[in-house]
């Protein structure tokens, strides 16, 4: 299991807490698992994530490797100029 | 509306083109004689970027008729280097950097031109309030007025 | 054995400073940007364009403007797709208005003609009937009970309820308990902060040239920041497949992010259609201001807590953003931008996305950024100036470090925050002495950076030198970054490499030029494309002196035998392996395509004196100096120049550059005469320090440097201002005659 | 549109009279030009007067006054060094019209006739008593250049008139202009406030003296009663205040995107007393 930190914006979805624990030894993976453990993060995962693993702000790519003691953090995903 | 028929000279040549009365020397220049080195920034003489010279004068090229060139002598960015030659300015530019996304370089090559050839020792105040109807939104100026500053130093010392 | 050139000392090429390869075309004319291509037949365009802030169209009727000499076509909404959802629905609508004019500006019809002034003179000849409808163009006015609603049901799943429909996005994220954290300080400073909308103000108007048949197969040109983007939105907007529309990048004159969006290629594309001509489309700069994508315009709030010592306890803020009438407007970046410099226990930020009838708001350089830091920053200054405490000494002591907790939640790895702070410190221009009327400012900034799909092919020629194809247009000289990394890879000089941008036929897909990722992600693409065209030479090197391939490795442009072992021959030159290689295997080329996820943040950190008449209110920036963390200074010229641009835009922002809007909701000052970006005669020379703390991201440690320029300006100048004006400045632009009415309500207090 | 290019004032006059519709006459360019690209204005006859002898030249008349040519650049009058002594006020008015490439083209009686309030050459001509003579259908006339302004882009001329020259008067001794205007940027800006100001003195008394402001009402405006201010005295501090305080009160501004009503009010104070100063030292450095 990986220790997934969400925005403070989420956390009424999540009752109320700040990380969920989910399955996963990818980004994509960790992705699928929020989904469907998750289903109220459907539309927040819809409208674009960044997944921040290690420090590592991980914009797209859902083959990134994630080990179980990774740091992970979600984030609104970034645009810039 | 009839076309008017103006005969001038730009760079050095003999042109003739047909025009209709509105449209200014810019629209000549770059849809009517292919000259598309002057570029329309603003089309209100505010940002410089199609500054060519008319009889030696630095002027907007959109804040003039095609008409109005009848009988004067036009000078633009594609008359600056003399065959293979670059003008001093034109090399000193590339070398400084003096240029990131290169749209506005045209107008201000024009105008720096222009004021080495009225002034070959100016200050950096003057420059920089000559090339004030320059527009650049890249640099800041900075590497401009250096690259500018440096050639005319050049060009003293080399005459 | 994968080869890996990454190094962060000795260099040979990266790092120098040579001509870029295109500077002559662009000194002599002939580069050929947006507005300079022709084709044979070619008809120029016009759009028709609301005068209305909010407005239902009733009719649109072309039958005057068809009728005129040279017109052959108009295209409205219906000669779009139908059916389209999500983004691509909201480009389409500012595109081409559906029913309803959401901005002064917004498009409605678009003629072809066979002259320009014809195209114009037509489009006054289409009548349109509309019904007026209450409108909004201030953010805090939008968010409020009685603000008429943009369009119902715009809002996504994040905003909280009982928000006024406008709000269509919300963000709240942070760490901690802030009131515990404000209750142990000795100081806490709440402010509210407003800033205007700015533009990109690039001198380049958008420009396209299109051709399109009724076989669905199409030809564009078009100045853009990413030709992929737009190939992918155009097919979707006019119901084409992908990859029959071919899209080449002409030189940019300037983006800043503004050129990120689609505005006028889909109506090029449409008018050509249905002409059966190549359509030329430029826009006029009025049409730039009115409807292309200037910045969001905010209000805020923040509230930063201090211990006498400088200890920050806690930090809070909100920020309101008003995007136009679309959903987009940055409030997430503003949001997490805006106490990133900082070690925070507690900290929250909050961020509203606002729809109001303004035209859609698009990236300007690190969107968002820059205001936040505005408002973080003055605070933080105030706190200093309170506190008696040295506002560098005090940003160094809660700085942002390797290891410490970023306000936006991951762990910060290695980042440069504290080297542009002590190398700011350090800088002859902190402890210069100010003439009277001055005053001096600093700020710190903060950008994320991005990677993004990349594509590049290399291709190497007989005589051993090589060709570049990548993705991501030259905005500023990231030719010459190509070049750089490509010879370093290679071994072979500068001079011996031609970069050009490729068209979308040609290479495989590349993200937008955006977020600072050129010489991060096409570099690093290069880079890998080169070392993949290196193992090639090194594996024919290999064939013909009949040894292993991994016994021979890549110097200086020769292939050379590994030590002894591996048999004793002569280093064969880069040159004699291609002038063979159709008889030895083949074509050599490398390429590389991926999406790399390395992209290392970038802090900056500004120092500003400024000088206030206050008898006029006028401001003038006597000096300024710009430290950054570049990672790795690829071309350190190009770099100088990042930075200088970006405190030059943001002094613009600061002092006169504004979007002004008149109770009718008519955009006032649309062009460059009353929207005023500085001049060579406003500004001084911009100095610059350059840091290098390499990005582990990159095999050079390269770190996007374009945007973060422009995040520490507006408040290193609030500062510098306010410290000369001795009132606090927390309205941007600070126009002489809001510095006077500042001074005055000062005395009057 | 029709473009015409007269030989003559006669001619010019002929065709403004003869033609229909909206009918502009070109001398610069740099006001009409912008008019038509915007589509504020479409002339139907465009009269280029740029061909008409004379029109350009700057010619120093025998009363020691000056003609100026009504097809004079601003460069022009830049690089004129003698007019440049006599009137430093009105010719550096004229020079922070635009850019360097705007001074190229424009002209004084084309920023007088564009009747932007905010025009500044107008003040400065204003306060040097500079008059225009005007040829029409009714024949020839000479005006003070306040008269022609009638309000934000309107003139007092009448159809089919047009201006052949403006006379500046002789500088005599002991006399000294300047001109100031407000811009919130440093160059490129139209006038936020613009003062002129034309002193003479003997020794440090003041004998003569004229104000005008410009963009703090529909025209410029000849402040009248700066003559009673400073005839007699010298530009001590309370003449200073005094002149502020008659500036302020010849207010009449508008609150538009480039100032508040306030702020221009303010301002004109300002710039009536820095103008006033640079005048009164260049009367006393021409006196002695």
């Amino acid at each position: 299991m990986v220790d997934v930190a969400l925005w403070s914006g989420l956390r009424p979805l999540i009752g109320g807490r700040d990380s969920v624990a989910v399955e996963g030894s990818t980004v994509g993976e960790i992705l699928t698992a929020l989904r469907r453990d998750y289903p109220a993060l459907g539309p927040t995962l819809d409208a674009g994530v960044s997944v921040v693993v290690d420090g590592r702000v991980i914009a797209s790519s859902l083959t990134e490797p994630v080990r179980p003691d990774s740091e992970v953090v979600l984030m609104m995903r970034l645009k810039g100029g | 509306m009839s076309k008017l028929h103006v005969t001038t000279k730009i760079n050095g040549d003999e042109v003739e083109f047909l025009c209709d009365p509105r449209e200014t020397l810019l629209d000549v220049l770059r849809d009517r004689l292919g000259l598309t080195g002057a570029k329309e920034g603003c089309g209100t003489g505010d940002c410089g970027a199609c500054s060519v010279t008319v009889d030696g004068r630095l002027v907007c090229s959109c804040l003039m008729l095609g008409a109005e060139a009848e009988g004067k002598e036009i000078a633009t960015v594609e008359g600056i280097a003399e065959g293979e030659a670059l003008h001093p300015l034109q090399k000193k530019f590339i070398e400084y950097a003096a240029l990131q996304c290169g749209i506005c370089t045209p107008g201000i090559l024009v105008a720096a031109k222009n004021l080495l050839e009225k002034n070959p020792d100016p200050t950096e105040e003057q420059v920089r309030y000559w090339l004030a109807g320059n527009l650049c939104r890249c640099t800041g100026y900075d590497k401009i007025i250096r690259a500018v500053m440096d050639t005319a130093a050049e060009m003293r010392e080399a005459s | 054995m994968a080869l890996d050139s990454s190094k962060t000392t000795g260099f040979k090429y990266v790092g120098t400073r040579p001509d870029r390869p295109d500077g002559l075309d662009k000194v002599t004319g002939r580069a050929r940007f947006g507005a300079d291509a022709t084709a044979p037949g070619m008809l120029f365009a016009a759009i028709k364009r609301s005068p209305h802030a909010h407005a239902r169209i009733l009719r649109i009727d072309a039958t005057k403007a068809l009728a005129m000499e040279g017109v052959k076509a108009v295209v409205t909404r219906a000669d779009f797709a139908e059916g389209l959802t999500g983004e691509n629905w909201n480009i389409l609508e500012n595109v081409m208005a559906g029913d309803t004019a959401l901005y002064d500006g917004h498009a409605v019809a678009a003629v072809a003609a066979t002259t320009a002034l014809a195209a114009r003179d037509a489009i006054k000849a289409i009548e349109v009937d509309y019904e007026i409808l209450p409108h909004v163009t201030d953010v805090d006015k939008a968010m409020a009970p009685d603000a008429p609603v943009i369009r119902a049901g715009a809002a996504d799943a994040s905003v909280p309820e009982g928000l006024h429909p406008n709000v269509v996005r919300y963000h709240e994220s942070g760490h901690g308990d802030v009131e515990a954290g404000f209750a142990e300080a000795d100081l806490v400073i709440e402010d509210h902060f407003v800033t205007e909308a700015t533009h990109q103000g690039y001198i380049e108007p958008h420009a396209c040239l299109g051709t399109l048949g009724t076989d669905g197969k199409g030809e564009l040109w078009c100045c853009t920041q990413g030709h992929w983007n737009v190939q992918k939105v155009c097919a979707a907007l006019l119901g084409l497949e992908t990859s029959q529309l071919r899209v080449t990048a002409s030189e940019i004159g300037g983006g800043f992010g503004g050129k990120t969006a689609v505005f006028i290629e889909p109506v090029a594309l449409a008018l050509s259609r249905k002409a059966n001509r190549p359509v030329k489309l430029v826009m006029t700069r009025a049409e730039v201001f009115k409807a292309t994508g200037p910045t969001s315009s905010t209000s805020m709030d923040v509230k930063i807590g201090m211990k006498k010592d400088g200890t920050i306890t806690a930090a809070q803020g909100t920020f309101r953003l008003q995007g136009g009438a679309f959903p987009g407007a940055p409030c997430e970046m503003t949001a997490m931008c805006a106490f990133a410099p900082y070690d925070l226990k507690h900290v929250k930020q909050v961020g509203y996305d606002v729809m109001a009838n303004r035209p859609k708001q698009a990236a300007y350089r690190a969107p968002g950024s820059p205001m936040a830091a505005f408002a973080v920053e003055s605070v933080i200054d105030e706190l200093c100036k309170k506190l008696d405490l040295d506002p560098i000494d005090t940003r160094l002591k809660n700085a942002s470090r390797e290891g410490t907790r970023a306000s936006f939640g991951p762990t910060w790895p290695r980042i440069g925050l504290v080297e542009t702070l002590e190398a700011a410190k350090a800088h002859p221009h902190y402890s210069a002495p100010l003439e009277p009327g001055q005053g001096r400012g600093i700020s710190c900034g903060f950008w994320f950076n991005h990677g993004g799909e990349t594509s590049v092919s290399l291709a190497l020629s007989e005589d051993g030198t090589a060709q570049i194809a990548v993705g991501t247009p030259d905005i500023g000289g990231s030719r010459a970054s190509m070049a750089l990394m490509a010879s370093e890879v290679l071994g072979i000089p500068y001079e011996d490499i031609r970069v050009i941008i490729a068209d979308t036929a040609s290479l495989g897909y590349n993200e937008i030029s955006h977020g600072s990722r050129v010489t991060y992600a096409s570099g690093l693409a290069t880079i890998k494309a080169a070392e993949d065209a290196v193992q090639k030479l090194c594996a024919r090197a290999a064939a013909k002196w009949g040894i292993p391939e991994d016994a021979v490795y890549w110097e200086d442009g020769f292939a050379k035998p590994s030590g002894p072992n591996a048999g004793d021959f002569a280093p064969l030159p880069i040159a004699e392996i291609t002038a063979t290689m159709g008889a030895t295997g083949g074509p050599i080329s490398g390429h590389f395509e991926a999406t790399p996820e390395g992209a290392g943040v970038s802090f900056a950190t500004h120092i500003v004196d400024a000088e206030v008449d206050r008898e006029t209110g006028s401001t003038k920036v006597v000096r300024y100096t710009v430290v950054q963390d570049a990672g790795k200074a690829v071309h350190p010229t190009y770099v100088e120049g990042q930075f200088q641009g970006g405190a030059a835009q943001g002094i613009g922002w600061a002092l006169n550059e504004e979007y002004i809007y008149g109770e009718d909701g008519r955009l006032q000052n649309a062009g460059f005469l009353d929207y005023r970006i500085p001049v060579a005669s406003d500004l001084p020379m911009i100095d610059t320090v350059i840091v290098e703390v390499p990005n582990p991201g990159h095999p050079f440690g390269v770190r996007g440097v374009g945007e973060t320029s422009i995040c520490p300006p507006l408040a290193a100048i609030a500062n510098a201002v306010s410290a000369a004006a001795g009132v606090r400045m927390r309205q941007l632009p600070m126009r002489p005659s809001r510095i006077l009415e500042a001074l005055d309500s000062a005395a009057d207090g | 549109m029709h473009y015409h290019r007269p030989a003559t004032f006669e001619d010019a006059v002929a065709l403004a009279t003869g033609s229909e519709g909206v009918t502009r006459f070109l001398a610069g360019g740099t006001d009409v030009l912008v008019q038509m690209r915007a589509d504020i204005v479409t002339p139907d006859t465009l009269i280029d007067i740029k061909a008409i002898p004379g029109t350009h030249e700057i010619a120093r008349q025998e009363d020691g006054g000056w003609r100026i040519g009504v097809a004079v650049t601003g460069a022009e009058m830049r690089e004129h060094a003698e007019l440049g002594r006599d009137w430093p006020g009105l010719v550096e008015a004229m020079d922070l019209i635009g850019s360097t490439q705007v001074q190229g083209r424009a002209t004084l009686t084309g920023n007088l006739c564009n009747a932007s309030p905010a025009a500044d050459s107008v003040p400065a001509m204003i306060a040097a008593g500079v008059t225009a003579t005007i040829t029409g259908p009714g024949g020839t006339r000479t005006v003070p250049v306040e008269e022609i302004p009638a309000g934000p882009g309107k003139t007092t001329l009448a159809r089919g008139e047009i201006i052949t020259a403006l006379h500046v008067p002789p500088r005599g001794t002991e006399g000294g202009d300047a001109y100031l205007r407000f811009i919130p940027r440093t160059e490129m800006d139209i006038a936020v406030v613009g003062c002129g100001v034309n002193l003479t003195v003997e020794g440090d008394t003041i004998t003569h003296a004229r104000m005008a402001l410009g963009a703090v009402a529909p025209t410029a405006v000849l402040v009248h009663a700066a003559e009673d201010a400073l005839v007699g005295r010298t530009l001590d501090e309370d003449a200073l205040t005094a002149l502020a305080d008659l500036a302020e009160a010849s207010c009449n501004p508008i609150d538009d995107k480039r100032g508040t009503i306030k702020f221009r009010t303010h301002v004109a104070g300002v710039l009536a007393r820095r103008t006033a100063k640079i005048a009164f030292d260049r009367a006393k450095g021409a006196a002695k």
